[in-house]
This record gives structure tokens, C-alpha cells and sequence, in this order.
């Protein structure tokens, strides 16, 4: 068992799987001798070699087509998108191009890729670089969506993304880099598609993820101590959407909030408040709330960038004002 | 060989005709099997390709599609010249590249008409031909994604060191949009062994490339900006397609990097089954139609003293050929409803909750 | 009044404004000369001349570009993306730049700009030229986005678009182009971010858009027949959404269904359906269920695109299990 | 001008060094004003910057900063050249550029800080700075995206017949994007009155420019694609670059169609606050370092005769004007929560649903 940072977590996760698997192989802008501008990718050149990690002109499109022109051809590729934001730029490599190929050629194509990126807001870098863009992966069929919340999940869900034969999105949370977890010796391994319960609790559920997982943990402990027991889920995957375990928990609290870091609009929770609201909506005391963003472009200030993610506070006054009424 | 192609006022362009040296070749040395084995391809691609006009105009294919008739030679010199191992990356143009490679024309046909025997079971349709046993690695209908595609097959061949080539077709209107000079950078930046043949047909859709390019040759002119040779060649002339293909695949498969040509031809018919072709100015088509690969290839191979029986014989076979894949792909049966749940996922399904 | 096609009336639409309003211009591959690939900007060029009406390459960032920086700068320019697809390579134009740049100069510069474009299914053009992407683009704070579903409300909805402030998306169906209706004589007006009732209705309150109106009201008048009285919304508007209407819908009927032609997960209707199951959640005498393509990328085949998009059918079919459930 | 930069290796590159010609545009014909304005300006951008950075030390700057420390020669040449209501498109990099238009520091700086007094009332921070009644028409911090815009404003000048013409500014690194390329044969086709400015700075971020581009000269090498001249200018010369401002301004408002620039010149810092930029090769920030475009333009201007005190006292006055700034920063108020949700929309809101 190790200490580690999320952001080491990611280097390790990576090496466990070019170690195992010489079909791996890892591009992206400032990945190679820099290690990565948030640092995610460091030793793995040293250790690797330039024929494996590469580092790439910024030209995200061609990024994206050679990974996924790799994958279609032996080669097991990790491609870094640096800030998720810029997934606008080569949007159609990945929703046009990986998303649909297999379906297309009656799946005579297979695209085992990965495609990490930072994701996410709270360092004040501004409306074009603090994105939480799940939600525009999530509406595309054919693209799988992950986003640990913590060390260890990390390094199991990278093993896994990267064994998995379709292209997936690897969220890492641009805030969560510097936290810090256990993660155990050896490999790692987890599995795509599956929540995990943080926490248990009666009187309500709680999904969060990313960021928000850790706020919306500290807003149960509080809400504890006000009578309030909640139930706190970590979805870690949107694609596939482990939606049992909600379903489950729903049905013994009564009650769903979702604790979104997107905009409020076509957040993932709305898919879950859907999915929930028709298939649990017998087991349900009250309205399914969802705890978002405003639908607002991010402000760089920090005042009013932590004013308007959600924050520990507002979680706990929501659920709070939502349990009471 | 020059061509008259000139930078034209905005909204307005010249007349574009092609070259007249249909002899040019004639002394090239290339062997006659190869040649007839051409010949044969160029009525391939022509027949196929009349015969799914044909059954477009009897409603039998729905949704679009877009014919090459008229720009055989590239394909069929490509395909011709390529190892049987190597990588096509075609378009929604994208029927004579798949068949050059040796795909079956049944297969093809019953894909436009929405079959299950269809190349690719009826979901893809005319703009996603798609074979991989053959090294066709699928066919793009967003302008430019391909050629990044194309690189990443490139760079696999690379790194497993397989000496296997990409070919990477598109059209002359693509080299105006962002993921070509991506694609072009990226290729040369790592030596990838990569050919991209655009093949300038003189028009996006409806719209003369002269129009809306800042030079005259969209890809010649601009292989500089990667620090790569322009190459120019006469891509209604199926030698003039093989050799440089021959070349340049040379060139990449030794290591030596991409390489970037522009083939110089027309298409006969428009843009896809709903255009007309109105914005050709008057004469172009005919001078291009006099022209015509296949009629300029079997004059090359009377010529060289190719009897015309043997000649007809081989046009003969390929009719043939395209009525009996005709017969097929009509009699193929409907995908079954399950079919559009299968292979969104490498597991072979369509389930993305529980 | 005048019978038009829905795509004829795109062209009135647009002709009307450039009538009105020198500043507005239009910029898109092939629709000048051309008079458009699907033959919405007929006879422009001809009317606006080639310095108002203007062919592009096929360089869809320098489009959007270029009618943003236009706008910027007081002009009002209309661009056309030919199929709506092709956001995903211009994507960055519209999500990062158009959409933010007013909120993060703090009001400083304004996007008066309208993008049109072909969006939807039904033509067996496959699944990179069939989709439905409204819902990308509701989930991006700064987008206006509508979706007209008869010829009247083209040419109306085309004149408020034109005329906001903000950056449109304007979703023209292209299953709707060859669909015809009365538009009346001179000048046509419309408002953005207004839902319309189009049929009423007591058992239940169907929400549909763009191709899947007519069908929604195809299904009502087949309901009908076997005792289900539904109310049919036209949404029109995503962002503004007009939830009034829907949640005082559903406040009389109790119960909600959406028609969405989108793969399923994060459809618009996802919003909607969490919206109104907050909101309105003692209203509800049943599961709000949404009638949506599956999450599939679209088949090309007649047979299969039939199959998959919402039909009569089908959306009279699941109504009826769930009324009856 | 010769710079020993050439194409390397990929994986490792040469050091690059500067030019050592000081006193090749002394005798320009520029007038004695002019040039004591840019020497103002060039210490207005350095001192500023050294100053942000001092505030980013005691974590007074939040977020991330692009200093343009040892490059302020481009934005001084073409901001003391162009015309008033000239546009600027800008990069996260564009404090210089953003000064070099008139813009008061303080609302730079505030906005560095997050403060209502901010440019952008603390809303777009340090990589969106703009004033739009300065001409400074954004800074853009997704790459290559605003070359595309800048053409928009250059088509709105173009139409309204205005005579402005849009001066974007974009570094070495930008050159191997998409929007790049469309940008520039957009320009082109429709000769829009565009100057677009490549600050090679040799690196994108921690990457030297030679390890990923395919010709030695990003921008200059790839002007022939869209049938422009090929321009270089030394970036590092104040008076280089107002007078290639001068003449591409002239150029592009007198209808002749967009400019590409290509100016050579050096960060002396990291990317950004994050980097400590170890990659660069040891030797080469010095050679920069001495061929420094406050020092060169301080040599030029001694040598034609300035007395030092007058220099001096204008280095005074500068400083004088950032400590000013720094108060009227630090002193300024946050920024009330309500605006968080203004100005998403026209009607200065933030309302998308009844
Ligand atoms: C990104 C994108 N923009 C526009 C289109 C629509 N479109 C399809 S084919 C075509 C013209 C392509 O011209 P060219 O590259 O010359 O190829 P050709 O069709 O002549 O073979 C256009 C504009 C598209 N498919 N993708
Ligand atoms: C599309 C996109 N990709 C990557 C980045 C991250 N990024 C920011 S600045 C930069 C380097 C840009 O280099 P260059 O164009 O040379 O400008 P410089 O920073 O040297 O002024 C990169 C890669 C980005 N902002 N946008
Ligand atoms: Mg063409
Ligand atoms: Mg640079």
C-alpha cells in the first residue's frame, strides 16, 4: 500500500499497463519530456522509451485519428487531450470517427483506445479551461465515459479503460490532482461501469461525481449531525451506467440528489433523474433533486468561481431545504 | 503535362480541360498482365458503377450516393499497384477504391441497397465501405477525419515494423479544411508511411475548387508546407496512376516518410445522385468525356498490339460479373431488426446501463 | 397565405431579413451558386447579389469563425453547418468562443449570429449525416437552440433569430424539407423560447420536436381513438426552454411523455423530464417516460433507421403501456 | 536577417540563437517620437509583467499567467503602428498585446486579480483579456481558434468599407492546428484585410517547435500555401517590427489581401506560471538574454543621440504608472456575487428557462 497522489496515480496506472502490454503506447502535447503539463505522464519516457511515449504538434485532430487509426490496426494507443475543453477541436475524431466505426462496419473494426484529459473547474483558469464535459461524451452511443474520484480508482479504472476493446473517455479532475490516497501494491485492476457506495444512509441518496464526490461526503458527515442520514454514491462511469445501484439505493432512501459539477443543463444527473424518476418513481417521497452548476459559462474570479460550483455548503442547504419540505 | 488550370475570379471560373497526350505513356514499362489486369479494374469500377446509377434511378438504392465515374484510373492504379497487406482510407467516393482492392462487387451493391448481405450488414450504407480482410480500413464521410486516421494505421505498420502502407484518397476541396494540415504535418513529422492521393476532380460539390482556394494546385502547392515534393500526375491515365504509385508506396514503405500527389481528373456525373451538375461551364464535360480513362486506356492497349476481341472479351466477363453480383445483391435478404443492437460495443451489444 | 415547403420557406425566412437589414449576410459551402445542397437558400444569391450571399471552402471553424468575428463587429451574419453533423469539426467555434466570449468580456462584445443547419434522420444518409444534435448543444450555456417543425414557424423562428442578440442555433429537419404548409403573406414574426400547444389534450401531455411533432400528433389523433386524450407540445425552443408551458401541462394532464428522435442518453428530453419531476412531482400520477431512439449510433438501411427512430407506432404503443400500467 | 534555427531531430534540439545585428535598423527612416513612444511602451509591457509576476509570487494572481517576458518588441511595433480603430485578436499571452493598444493597466491587472475593477469585472481572467473600445477585440486561449475570428472582423471592415484592418497575433506552435490553415485560405480567397502575426518563440509549451513541425520556418514556410509572400521579421526589434506593421498594414487596408508575418524572438520565462522550463538548451537564455529588445532598443536610442536621463526618466515615469496600477489593483473591490449571473445573454442575463 502506497501513498500516492491522483496525479501520480495516473503515471502508474499508465505504466502498470505498458508494462504489461507492449501494444500500448502513449502521444500527446508535453507528455514525453515534460511530463505532461499537469504532470500525469512523469518518468514514463525514461521508462518507456520514444518510441512509446510521444510527444505531438498541437494538432488535436490528428491526435485523436492516429490513436484511433492505431487502435483499428494492433496497437493498443492512450492519447492525452490536455484540458478537456479542447475536445471541442476534435470533437468529430471522437464522436463522428471512434464513436461510430464499429457500428458502422457491423464491427469488422475494433478501437481499444483511451483518451485521458483534464478535466473540470476550481483553479480559476477560466470559462475555456475548467469544463466538466461528461455530459457531451455521455449523449454520444458508442464512447464510454470514466471519472475516478480518488488515487486508487485511478489506477484500476486506467487498467481497465485501457483493457477495454472500446474508445473511452478518461476524465481526471484537474482539482483532484494534488489529493492524495492509498492505492494497493502490485496491479490494480477494477471494472468499467460500476458505482461504488461511499457511504451508507438511510433517509436519502446522494450521486456525485469527480470533484464532487468529496463534497458531496463532507456535506453527508454534516448532514449527519443534523438528523439527515445519507446515502453517497460515486457513479465513476456514465457509460457504462451502473444505474442498478442507484435504482437499489433509491429504493431504500426515497429520495435522489445528484451533486453536478456541469452546467445545470443536460448535466449527467438529468439522464440519472430520468432513468430514476420513471423506473424507481413508485419508491420515491419526494422530488429528485439535482444540485448543479448554474447554466453559466465559469467565471475565472475565484469568488465567483466557487460561488457558483457547488460547494459543501450549498449541497448541505439543498438537501437540507429539500428534506424539510 | 500541363493542364490549364488557372486561379479564376471568386464566383466565376474558366473552362477546365484536360490533357491531350494520351500517348504519353505508351512506352512505359509495364508488364501486359499488369496492364490488362488494369483494363479489366477500369470496367469494374465503370460497370459497378453504371449499374448503381442505374438501380438509384429505379429507387432501388435510397439515401445518396456518390459515383467516380470518370476518375477510375486512380483507383485502379492504386489498386493495382498496392501489396496485398496494405491499408486503403477511402471516402464517401468511396466504391472504386473498395473494389480495386478486390472486394467483391456483390457485397458492395447489396450494402446500397440496405441488405443483410451487404459489405457491412446494411449499417453503414454507400459512404462507409468497409473491408478490413481486404486493407480497406473504412470509408469517411466527414471531410478530412480520414487522412488523421490514415496515419495512426501509418504508424502501427511503423512501430510494428510490418512494412505495410496507407493509402489515404480525398478529394480536392478537402485540402481546405483543418484535418488535412494536421494530417500532412503530423505524417511528416514522424516519417509515417503514408500516401495521400488527393484526386482533384475540379470541384467540391457544387462549388470549382478554383473558387475557394488560394492556389491553383489545392495539394501540389502546398506539399512545400510540409516540407514534402509536389507531385503532380494525370489521373485519368491508369499507367501514369500505377507508376507513381508504384513510386511513392516505394517510398514510403523504405522509411523515406509520407508523400503527397495530386492526381488531375474529372467526374463525369455530379457531386451525388441529387445534383445535376449545372455549374460545369459548357464544353468541359465533353472535352473531359474524350478524355475518359477507359477510352484512352484501351486505345494505349490497342496500340501496344492488345487484340480487340481479347479487349472485349474482358469487358464481356465484367458484365457479367456486375449482373450476377446485381442478381445477388437484389436477392439478399433484409437485415434482421436485432441487427441494429449489435456492435456498438466490442462485445458485440448495445447495452450501456443495467 | 402561401403554401411553402419547409425548406422553401427557410429561404423566405432568410430573404425577409436580408430585406430588412443590410448587416445580415450569408455564409455556407455551395449555397449561393447552388442555391444549397438542400435547397434552402434558392435564389438568395440572385436577390443579395454575391457580396451578401457568398460560397465558402470547406473550412467549417473559418465559417464560424468568420461569421462570429463579423458579428462582433455589426454585422449579422447567418452561416449554414450543410449537415449538423459537422459541428463536431467546428465544434470549438461554437462551444468555447461563440457561446462564452459575451459572458467572459463581461458584456463587453455581443454575437448576433445565426448558424443553420440539417440535422435529423429518416433519409438513410447513415449514421455521419442523420443525427439529431440539439441536444449537444442545449447542454453549452450561451447557445440559443431551435427547432422549427412546420414551414410557418421556420420563417418565424428564422426572423427571431436573426434578430437576438445572442448566437441561434437554428435546427432545420431535414425529414421536414419536402413536408409543406401555409405561411401567411408579409412580414413573419415569431419569439424565441415559446413552446406551442398544438393539440390539447387531458390524459397526458406529449413533449416532441422538430420530425417527431407531426408524429407525436399522429400518435394523439390514433390515441384518441382508443380513449387516451393527449395533449401535443411543439418545444420548438430548447434554450430558452418555455418549461411553463410544459409544467402547467402536466399540472392538468399528470402525466409526461417525450418524443425524441436523439439517442437516448442525455436527450433533451432528459431536462425536461427532470425539470418537470422536480417541479411538478405532486402533479405526477405516473412515471414520466421518454420515447427516444436507443442509444445507437443510426443504421443506414431503410429497414433499420425505420426501426430505431420514434414511429407512430411505437410512440402510440409505449403511451398506451404506460397509461395502462 | 539569419537565425541558425533549422529543423532538428525529433526529440532534441539545437539551441537557437538570436541575431547579434543591434544596429541594423538605426538608420530607419522612423521618427524621433515614434521611437521614444515605443521605448515607453516596451518598458510599459515589461515593467507590467515583471510586476504581475511579483503579484503571482504572493499569490496575489490566482489561476494560471502567459508571460511575454523579452518578446514585448512585436506588440509595441504593431500597437504603436496601427490605427486607432484597428482590431487586435489576441492569445492567453496577450497582456503586451492588450497594453500595447492604450489599454490602462489597472484594469489588466485588477483583473489578473480577480477584481471588480477588472477588465472583465474578474469574469475572464488573465487569458481573455479585452476592450473592445481599445480595438482589442479578445484574447483567445484555445489555439488557433481566433485566427478564424479576426477574419470576421477583417470581412465586417471589409464590407462596411471601414478601412480597418484585424491584426492577429498567435506564436509558432498555433501554426500546426486545423483553424491555422483554414484561417489563412479563408483570408486568402476572399482577401480580407487581416495581418497575421507568428510570434515564434521557438517552443510551444515545454516542446521546441523544430521537434514538431515539418518545415524549419512554421509560419514563413508555409505562406506559399495560400500564396503569400513568405515574411520575416526580427521579433526582437522594436523598430523591425513597426516597420513591417507600417507596410502589412498598408497592404492589407489598401485592399491587397491578408499578410502572414513571421516574427523570431524568445520567452525568457516558462509557458506559464507552472513551468520552469528546464527544456531549453543550456546557453540559449543567455544569448536571448543579451540580445534583449529593451536593451538593443535602448543601444539604438543612445546611438542616435537620446541623452540617458531622458531615458531614464521615461523607465521612471513607467514605473511610476505600474505602482499606481498595483494599488488601484489591489485596492479594488471583489466582485459581487450577482454578476456571476450576468451577460450570458444580450439582455444581460443569465435566464434560459421559464
Ligand atoms: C466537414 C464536412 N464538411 C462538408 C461536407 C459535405 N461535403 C461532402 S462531399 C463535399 C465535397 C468534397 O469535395 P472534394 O474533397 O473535392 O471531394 P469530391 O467529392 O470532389 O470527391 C462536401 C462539401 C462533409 N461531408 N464534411
Ligand atoms: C487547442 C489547444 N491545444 C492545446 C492548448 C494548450 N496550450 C496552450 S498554449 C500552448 C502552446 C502554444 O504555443 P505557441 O503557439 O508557440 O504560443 P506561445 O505560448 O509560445 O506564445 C498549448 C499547447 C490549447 N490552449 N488549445
Ligand atoms: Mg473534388
Ligand atoms: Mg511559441
Amino acid at each position: 500500500m502506497a501513498q500516492l497522489t491522483y496525479r501520480e496515480a495516473v503515471a502508474r496506472g499508465i505504466a502498470q499497463e505498458m508494462r504489461r502490454d507492449e501494444r500500448v503506447v502513449l502521444i500527446g502535447e508535453d507528455i514525453a519530456g515534460a511530463g505532461g503539463v499537469f504532470k500525469t505522464t512523469v518518468g514514463l519516457l525514461e521508462q518507456f522509451g520514444p518510441r512509446r511515449v510521444i510527444d505531438t504538434p498541437i494538432s488535436e485532430q490528428a491526435i485523436l485519428g492516429a490513436a484511433m487509426g492505431a487502435a483499428m490496426t494492433g496497437l493498443r494507443p492512450i492519447a492525452e487531450i490536455m484540458f478537456s475543453d479542447f475536445f471541442a477541436v476534435c470533437w468529430d475524431i471522437v464522436v463522428n470517427q471512434m464513436a461510430k466505426t464499429r457500428y458502422m462496419t457491423n464491427g469488422q473494426v475494433t478501437i481499444p483506445l483511451v483518451v485521458k484529459s483534464g478535466n473540470g473547474g476550481g483553479l480559476r483558469f477560466g470559462a475555456q479551461h475548467s469544463q466538466s464535459i461528461e455530459n457531451w461524451a455521455m449523449a454520444v452511443p458508442g464512447l464510454k465515459v470514466v471519472t475516478p474520484s480518488c488515487p486508487e480508482d485511478v489506477v484500476g479504472l486506467m487498467a481497465a479503460a485501457v483493457r477495454s476493446d472500446d474508445p473511452v473517455l478518461f476524465f481526471e479532475h484537474k482539482g483532484l490532482y494534488a489529493s492524495k490516497g492509498d492505492v494497493p501494491d502490485g496491479t490494480v485492476e477494477d471494472v468499467l461501469g460500476t458505482a461504488k457506495i461511499r457511504r451508507r444512509g438511510d433517509h436519502a441518496t446522494i450521486a456525485a461525481l469527480g470533484l464532487m464526490v468529496p463534497r458531496a461526503m463532507e456535506a453527508a458527515e454534516r448532514l449527519a449531525g443534523r438528523g439527515i442520514s445519507c446515502e453517497v454514491i460515486d457513479v465513476r462511469s456514465l457509460i457504462p451506467l451502473d444505474a442498478r445501484t442507484i435504482l437499489e439505493s433509491v429504493a431504500r432512501t426515497g429520495r435522489l440528489f445528484t451533486v453536478e459539477e456541469n452546467p445545470r443543463a443536460l448535466g449527467w444527473g438529468a439522464e440519472v433523474a430520468s432513468i430514476v424518476g420513471d423506473e424507481a418513481f413508485w419508491d420515491l417521497d419526494g422530488p429528485i433533486v439535482r444540485i448543479t452548476t448554474p447554466h453559466v459559462p465559469l467565471p475565472s474570479a475565484d469568488s465567483l468561481e466557487d460561488l457558483v460550483i457547488p460547494s459543501v455548503d450549498r449541497i448541505v442547504a439543498e438537501i437540507e431545504k429539500a428534506m424539510q419540505a | 503535362m500541363t493542364l490549364p488550370l488557372e486561379r479564376h475570379q471568386y464566383g466565376g471560373h474558366a473552362i477546365v480541360l484536360p490533357p491531350d497526350s494520351q500517348t504519353t505513356h505508351d512506352a512505359a514499362p509495364i508488364d501486359r498482365d499488369v496492364r490488362l489486369l488494369m483494363y479489366r479494374r477500369l470496367h469494374e469500377l465503370r460497370q459497378f458503377e453504371k449499374r448503381a446509377y442505374d438501380m438509384f434511378m429505379q429507387n432501388l438504392v435510397k439515401g445518396t450516393t456518390h459515383l467516380s465515374l470518370g476518375m477510375e484510373a486512380v483507383a485502379a492504379g492504386f489498386g493495382t499497384a498496392m501489396r496485398e497487406d496494405d491499408y486503403t482510407f477511402a471516402t464517401y467516393r468511396g466504391h472504386a477504391h473498395t473494389l480495386a482492392r478486390g472486394v467483391a462487387m456483390e457485397g458492395v451493391l447489396a450494402e446500397l441497397l440496405g441488405r443483410a448481405n451487404g459489405l457491412l450488414g446494411g449499417k453503414g450504407g454507400s459512404m462507409h465501405l468497409t473491408s478490413v480482410e481486404h486493407g480497406v480500413m473504412g470509408s469517411y464521410a466527414i471531410i478530412g477525419a480520414h487522412l488523421t486516421i490514415a496515419n495512426g494505421a501509418a504508424w502501427s505498420a511503423q512501430y510494428r515494423g510490418s512494412g505495410q502502407v496507407a493509402v489515404c484518397f480525398f478529394g480536392d476541396g478537402t485540402t481546405n479544411i483543418g484535418a488535412f494540415h494536421e494530417a500532412l504535418n503530423y505524417a511528416a513529422v514522424f516519417a509515417l508511411p503514408v500516401v495521400f492521393v488527393c484526386e482533384n476532380n475540379l470541384y467540391m460539390e457544387y462549388t470549382a475548387i478554383s473558387d475557394i482556394t488560394a492556389v491553383p494546385r489545392p495539394a501540389a502547392d502546398r506539399a512545400g508546407a510540409y516540407g514534402l515534393e509536389p507531385v503532380v500526375v494525370d489521373g485519368n491515365d491508369a499507367d501514369a496512376c500505377y507508376l507513381a504509385a508504384r513510386d511513392t508506396l516505394e517510398h514510403a514503405r523504405s522509411g523515406r516518410g509520407p508523400v503527397l500527389i495530386e492526381a488531375l481528373t474529372y467526374r463525369h456525373g455530379g457531386h451525388s445522385r441529387a445534383d445535376p451538375g449545372k455549374y460545369k461551364p459548357p464544353g468541359e464535360l465533353e472535352a473531359w468525356l474524350a478524355y475518359d480513362p477507359l477510352k484512352i486506356y484501351r486505345g494505349r492497349l490497342e496500340r501496344l498490339g492488345v487484340p480487340s476481341a481479347e479487349l472485349d472479351e474482358i469487358e464481356r466477363q465484367v458484365g457479367r460479373a456486375v449482373d450476377a453480383a446485381t442478381e445477388a445483391a437484389k436477392n439478399g435478404p433484409m437485415p434482421v431488426p436485432a441487427s441494429a443492437y449489435t456492435d456498438v460495443w466490442a462485445d458485440g451489444g448495445s447495452s450501456w446501463r443495467n
